[in-house]
């Protein structure tokens, strides 16, 4: 099974602003030869510390960033040589969520035209009204909310409702980044089991990249571990993380502190 | 630090270049014939010919501008259409007027800006918070030329105290002198002061609120030490800016004190030379203002630097 | 009581009529080890600021703080401010805006250091090596003449921890220390506090919304919902044995490596509803609209805390559970 | 609903002194202009000349109402005019590359340096004075500041991940500033209005005082005060009204600036009114 959404050897590395005249300009190496695929029903996810690459990965994933070398295949097609038709194409199939809940949402508009602006920006000619309460629902949410303001709720809703905006034009693949850290904890779960049931009831692609190794454990089949630039390991994430080969996977799973390892007294150690 | 001073002073002359350029556009974009200006719409052609030649101002825009350029560095600042007198023996005369009637006026404003400042926002929430900040709203909506009018009458007519107008060279009697500056600079010091209060107010209350004033109490400092000891100095850093900004504004309020008090400083001089139409005149005494408030927010910049490591040694 | 490094009684914080903390109590006892765990709103560092005295602007407090023999809530800020550093310091969630950005990190521990004892300019800068090095801070001396801004976050949270821990206070108050680090340093940091506070005795009062945190380094903990302590007691027997609903909704809905499905088949159960704003709290039991075992009873009348629980129907989990 | 008094303050007294300058267009007591030497210098509170008449016997509350519209019309001239600039400069600072961005902010800046009286000076030595000068002094005094609030305004909306949504969702470049960065920057740019609208209001009374501004038949406030101390002396109660109505007007505009400032911010929308 082809994965819809892939990179295949693809590196990136920044220019750094000449600290001095004296210095020559360096570079920095943010991605080497990075292969990663999503594919349909299927929820993936990535990890790695902050500072391993993974949000240039997901600028470069989403379209948002050209790799130096490698290729963006959607379908098949590398996305830097799509014409226009294609790339509208790839937007439509493409749903983002992202990690600030209360900035995903622009605060002047109400929820509702939120949500109909992806139809409206890529020309889906359909019942937008229908649509949109279809979604709302399909997020657990009631239509009432439609007409109100970002500011008038939780972080949880806010999530919920940019989940919904992400599914508006019948995506086949989701990417969510870092899509709970910020929420609290007893809605956490509340919105990973949403994402989890609309890979299952939807057949959407999911990637879900986060920093908590529990969170990627629970809700994907497969898991990246990305260090400085590199894929050092993939595979099942409880059989990866309870025997981790590369250092890297290994100090990510030292670093977990467990309820079990902590109520038996040596959760520091 | 190195590169942060070699940038700042190349924006520095850059700045000087481009500001001079500007002005020297500026006053020929409009009347077209410089000479045409000064002698008014009804003068001959000849006329007007016969003034271009004397004063060069028929050979290209570039080299004049050269030609000014250079005078300016030389302390050549042209002559005057009418009398012929060098612009820059007018301007030292002036200058022994409008730097320390401006200067004082702005060191008056910060006395009264920064304790006001802190006070209002010491006690934001307080009615006598609200009423420092009421105060200083009507401080910034009354012009500057009407709170010269006031005091004068108020402590010249009135109370006959001081001098309302008119002024006696440095020379000739201090005393006098410096008592006919002091309304004009209570005036421009009050006005200032009120525009600065609320600068200074809302420098501190953003401090306030800040993480590191509330880690400095929980070190055991108390309110009015953290506010001092750690607020002042981290405040200071926007307020430094905001004087630099100022020195824009006291430039303006000078030119109208000058007026209200008939005191003949650099300002007033630029403000007869307009009447007159004296174009090379205002040219060359505006430059200088530019010259001097352009240097001051370089020395603003730097001052800047010095408060704040961030910008010493970079992000 | 001497023999406690904090004792709250009836702690309630508002600002007008918006209530924040809702009567709360607890006790510490000296080098003891207490978790105070909840959500976002529900006032669990308003209580911290409140024993500190560093409310906000416009938050009052009412209730008794009994600390080193006084009550902390009826005195000035200078009082306070005697205390605050040297009895009892606070080291605070976001290490990128808590230290002073314009001034060297060295200026700001010896300052302490001398404001709250009579050692001189180089016996505090020596302390302050000292405590650096204790924090395996690489280079001491190079450090204290850093700014804020040209150190990581870890070793900022470091000297967080340092200058807390600088005069010896009988109790320390970390709110979220580490929420804000990443992953790999958050263990370091913790680790760095577990030890330096073991070694000085000092009692540690640990703020987060993160439960393995709170079983790996604290032996009593206390579950504030709303305003309120809703459950209180040991952690070995909170955490295995939660008699509150929302304990037992907070353990089972955090995804951990212990309770996950190989085949990622299963479904954590999660608490529905929303995390209350404190403006329209539900009358009676706060959690009741999110409660699986609401009655009535819930509905209408607050439960009172008896044995550190506060709620109508506890949860009797057979043995094995 | 915390009653924001500034705001209410301020709109009023902005309402009376607008409605006051309409007014002046249809309908005056007397011709400001025609001097009538037999009623000259009436005292204030006499039966047909409420406020009297000054040296040359014009009516005093008819000059007033010029006045208004005077300053009305060059302070609102002036701060729409860089409000527009200002905007539109930068908005284009804020969404284009860092050589776009350098540019704009290092012209502002100088032009920043460059005082604005001394501008209307040097604009009145080669335009002439008159109205529209001042408008023109007062737009080259005010643009740079816009394009300051409007480009950090911009800048920190750019940031937010309801941007790069629009993005991903296909919305260009332009469309994302018109539709989302312009309505979030709104409110912070109605507030610098009011408030430059008030300084305009100043800075033309500055220039109208030193004759460089609004001149004769034009009325302004500021050369009615210069005209009552320079014919008449400093004592004359001529000075007190034009320098009362300055005050009033821009205390008023600035209260109201403020008070926007809290309504337009989204989250404290609650304190309306």
């Amino acid at each position: 099974m082809t994965g819809i959404l892939e990179l295949r050897g693809v590196s990136q590395a920044y220019r750094l602003g000449r600290r001095s005249p004296f210095v020559t300009a360096s570079y920095l190496q943010v991605l080497s030869n990075v292969d990663f695929a999503v594919r349909t029903g299927q929820a993936v996810g990535l990890v790695g510390e902050s500072g391993a690459g993974k949000t240039t990965m997901t600028r470069i994933l989403t379209g948002l960033e050209r790799p130096q070398t490698g290729q963006v295949l959607f379908d098949g097609k590398d996305l830097w040589e799509m014409n226009a038709v294609e790339r509208l194409e790839f937007r439509r199939n493409l749903g983002v969520v992202m990690q600030n809940p209360r900035s995903s949402l622009d605060p002047r508009m109400p929820v509702g035209s939120s949500l109909l602006e992806p139809l409206r920006s890529l020309g889906i000619d359909c019942d937008h009204v229908a649509r949109v309460n279809e979604v709302i629902e399909q997020v657990g949410m009631a239509s009432s909310v439609l007409g109100r303001y970002p500011h008038e709720f939780s972080g949880g809703q806010l999530q919920r409702i940019a989940i919904a905006r992400a599914l508006m034009t019948r995506p086949i693949v989701l990417i969510a980044d870092e899509p709970v850290s910020a929420l609290d904890v007893s809605i956490q779960a509340q919105v990973l089991n949403l994402l989890m049931d609309l890979v299952t009831d939807l057949n959407l692609a999911l990637m879900l990249v986060a920093h908590d190794l529990s969170v990627v454990a629970y809700a994907t089949s497969r898991v990246s571990v990305l260090a400085a630039g590199e894929i050092v390991e993939t595979g099942q994430p409880l059989e990866l993380f309870s025997r981790p080969k590369s250092k890297a996977t290994q100090d990510l799973v030292a670093a977990v502190l467990t309820m079990e390892a902590g109520l038996a007294g040596r959760g520091l150690d | 630090m190195v590169t942060y001073l070699i940038r700042r002073l190349v924006f520095f002359f850059g700045a000087l270049f481009a500001a001079s350029v500007l002005i020297f556009i500026l006053i020929r974009a409009a009347g077209g014939n410089v000479a045409a200006i000064v002698l008014g719409r009804h003068a001959s052609a000849n006329a007007i010919d016969a003034l271009a030649a004397e004063y060069g101002l028929d050979r290209p825009l570039p080299v004049q501008y050269i030609d000014w350029i250079k005078g300016m560095l030389h302390g050549d600042l042209g002559r005057s259409f009418r009398t012929g007198e060098s612009v820059a023996d007018l301007v030292v005369s002036r200058l022994s007027i409008s730097i320390p009637l401006a200067l004082s006026g702005l060191i008056l404003g910060l006395i009264i800006a920064i304790p006001a400042g802190v006070f209002a926002a010491r006690n934001a929430g307080r009615p006598v918070g609200a009423f420092v900040g009421l105060l200083s709203q009507i401080g910034i909506a009354v012009p500057v030329f009407w709170a010269g009018i006031l005091l004068s009458l108020l402590f010249g007519v009135y109370l006959g105290l001081l001098p309302t107008g008119g002024w006696v060279p440095w020379s000739v009697d201090p005393i006098q002198s410096i008592r006919s500056l002091v309304l004009p600079v209570i005036s421009l010091g009050l006005i200032l002061g009120a525009v600065m209060t609320r600068y200074v107010r809302s420098a501190i209350l953003d401090v306030m609120n800040q993480d590191y004033v509330r880690t400095a109490r929980a070190c055991g400092m108390t309110e009015s030490q953290a506010l001092v000891q750690v607020g002042l100095r981290n405040a200071s850093l926007p307020i430094v800016t905001v004087i630099g900004l100022q020195m824009a504004e006291l430039i303006g309020g000078t030119v109208i004190i000058e007026t209200v008090f008939s005191i003949p400083g650099l300002s007033r001089m630029i403000l007869a030379n307009v009447a007159a139409r004296e174009v090379i005149v205002v040219q060359s005494t505006v430059m200088l203002i530019i010259v001097f408030v352009i240097f001051v927010n370089l020395m603003v910049d730097l001052l800047y630097s010095v408060l704040d490591p961030r910008t010493r040694l970079g992000q | 009581m001497t023999d406690s490094a904090m004792d709250v009684r009836d702690l309630f914080v508002g600002n007008g009529d918006l209530q924040a903390v809702r009567g709360v109590s607890f006790s510490i006892p000296v080098g003891g080890r207490m978790g105070l765990v909840g959500e976002s709103g529900s006032g669990k560092t308003l209580t911290a600021l409140a024993m500190m005295g560093l409310l906000p602007v416009g938050w009052s407090t009412e209730g008794r703080i009994l600390h080193d023999g006084v009550d902390l809530s009826c005195q000035s800020d200078s009082q306070l401010s005697r205390r605050r550093g040297r009895t009892i310091s606070m080291v605070f969630q976001d290490p990128l805006t808590a230290l002073d950005p314009v001034r060297r990190v060295g200026h700001q521990i010896i300052s302490l250091i001398r404001r709250h004892s009579d050692a001189g300019k180089a016996e505090a800068t020596e302390q302050a090596k000292a405590l650096f090095r204790q924090m395996n801070l690489p280079r001491p001396a190079q450090m204290l003449r850093a700014y804020p801004h040209q150190l990581s976050g870890g070793q900022r949270q470091r000297i967080m921890i340092a200058i807390a821990l600088a005069c010896y206070p009988q109790l320390i108050i970390a709110d979220e220390p580490t929420t804000a680090l990443d992953t790999t340093v958050q263990k370091q940091v913790l680790r760095t506090l577990d030890v330096a506070v073991r070694e000085r005795g000092t009692a540690l009062l640990m703020i987060t919304h993160n439960l393995p945190i709170i079983a790996a380094i604290c032996d009593t903990v206390a579950v504030m919902y709303a305003g309120r302590i809703v459950e209180a007691g040991p952690v070995a027997e909170v955490f295995s044995k939660p008699r509150h609903p929302y304990t037992m909704g907070l353990l089972r809905s955090q995804p951990t490596m212990d309770n996950i499905a190989l085949d990622g088949s299963s479904r954590l159960p999660s608490i529905r509803g929303t995390v209350p704003p404190l403006q329209d709290l539900a009358i009676g039991c706060a959690f009741q609209p999110r409660c699986e075992f609401a009655t009535d009873k819930c509905r209408l009348e607050t439960p009172k805390v008896i044995e550190g629980l506060s709620c109508w129907h506890p949860i009797v989990l057979d043995a094995e559970e | 609903m915390r009653l924001n008094v500034s705001l209410i303050i301020g709109a009023i007294l902005t309402f009376c002194a607008i409605s006051i300058a309409v007014v002046s267009t249809f309908w005056l007591p007397y011709n400001p202009n025609l001097p009538n030497i037999p009623n000259r210098l009436l005292a204030a509170g006499s039966a047909e000349h409420w406020l009297g008449t000054d040296v040359l016997g014009r009516d005093i509350i008819s000059q007033l109402m010029v006045g208004a519209r005077t300053s009305i019309v060059v302070g609102a001239g002036g701060a729409t005019i860089s409000l527009v600039l200002g905007a539109i400069m930068g908005l284009i600072a804020a969404a284009s590359g860092k050589i776009v961005d350098e540019t704009i902010s290092r012209v502002a800046d100088i032009m920043l340096s460059i005082p604005g009286m001394v501008t209307a000076l040097v604009l009145a030595a080669t335009l002439g004075s008159g109205a529209l000068t001042t408008i023109f002094a007062l737009t080259a005094f005010f643009t740079p500041s816009f394009t300051r609030v409007a480009r950090s305004a911009a800048l920190s909306v750019l940031q937010e991940d309801f941007i790069t949504a629009a993005q991903l969702y296909g919305r260009g470049r332009m469309p994302r500033v018109a539709r989302h960065v312009f309505p979030n920057i709104a409110g912070v740019l109605i507030v610098q209005f009011t408030l430059y609208f008030a300084a305009g209001i100043l800075t033309e009374a500055g220039l109208s005082y030193l004759g460089v501004g609004v001149t004769r038949p034009g009325i302004s406030w500021g050369l009615m005060l210069s005209e009552a101390q320079n014919q008449v002396g400093v004592s004359s109660p001529l000075a007190m009204w034009p320098g009362l109505s300055i005050v009033i007007v821009v205390l008023g505009l600035n209260l109201m600036g403020d008070g926007l400032r809290d309504v337009l911010d989204p989250k404290l929308s609650k304190s309306i009114l």
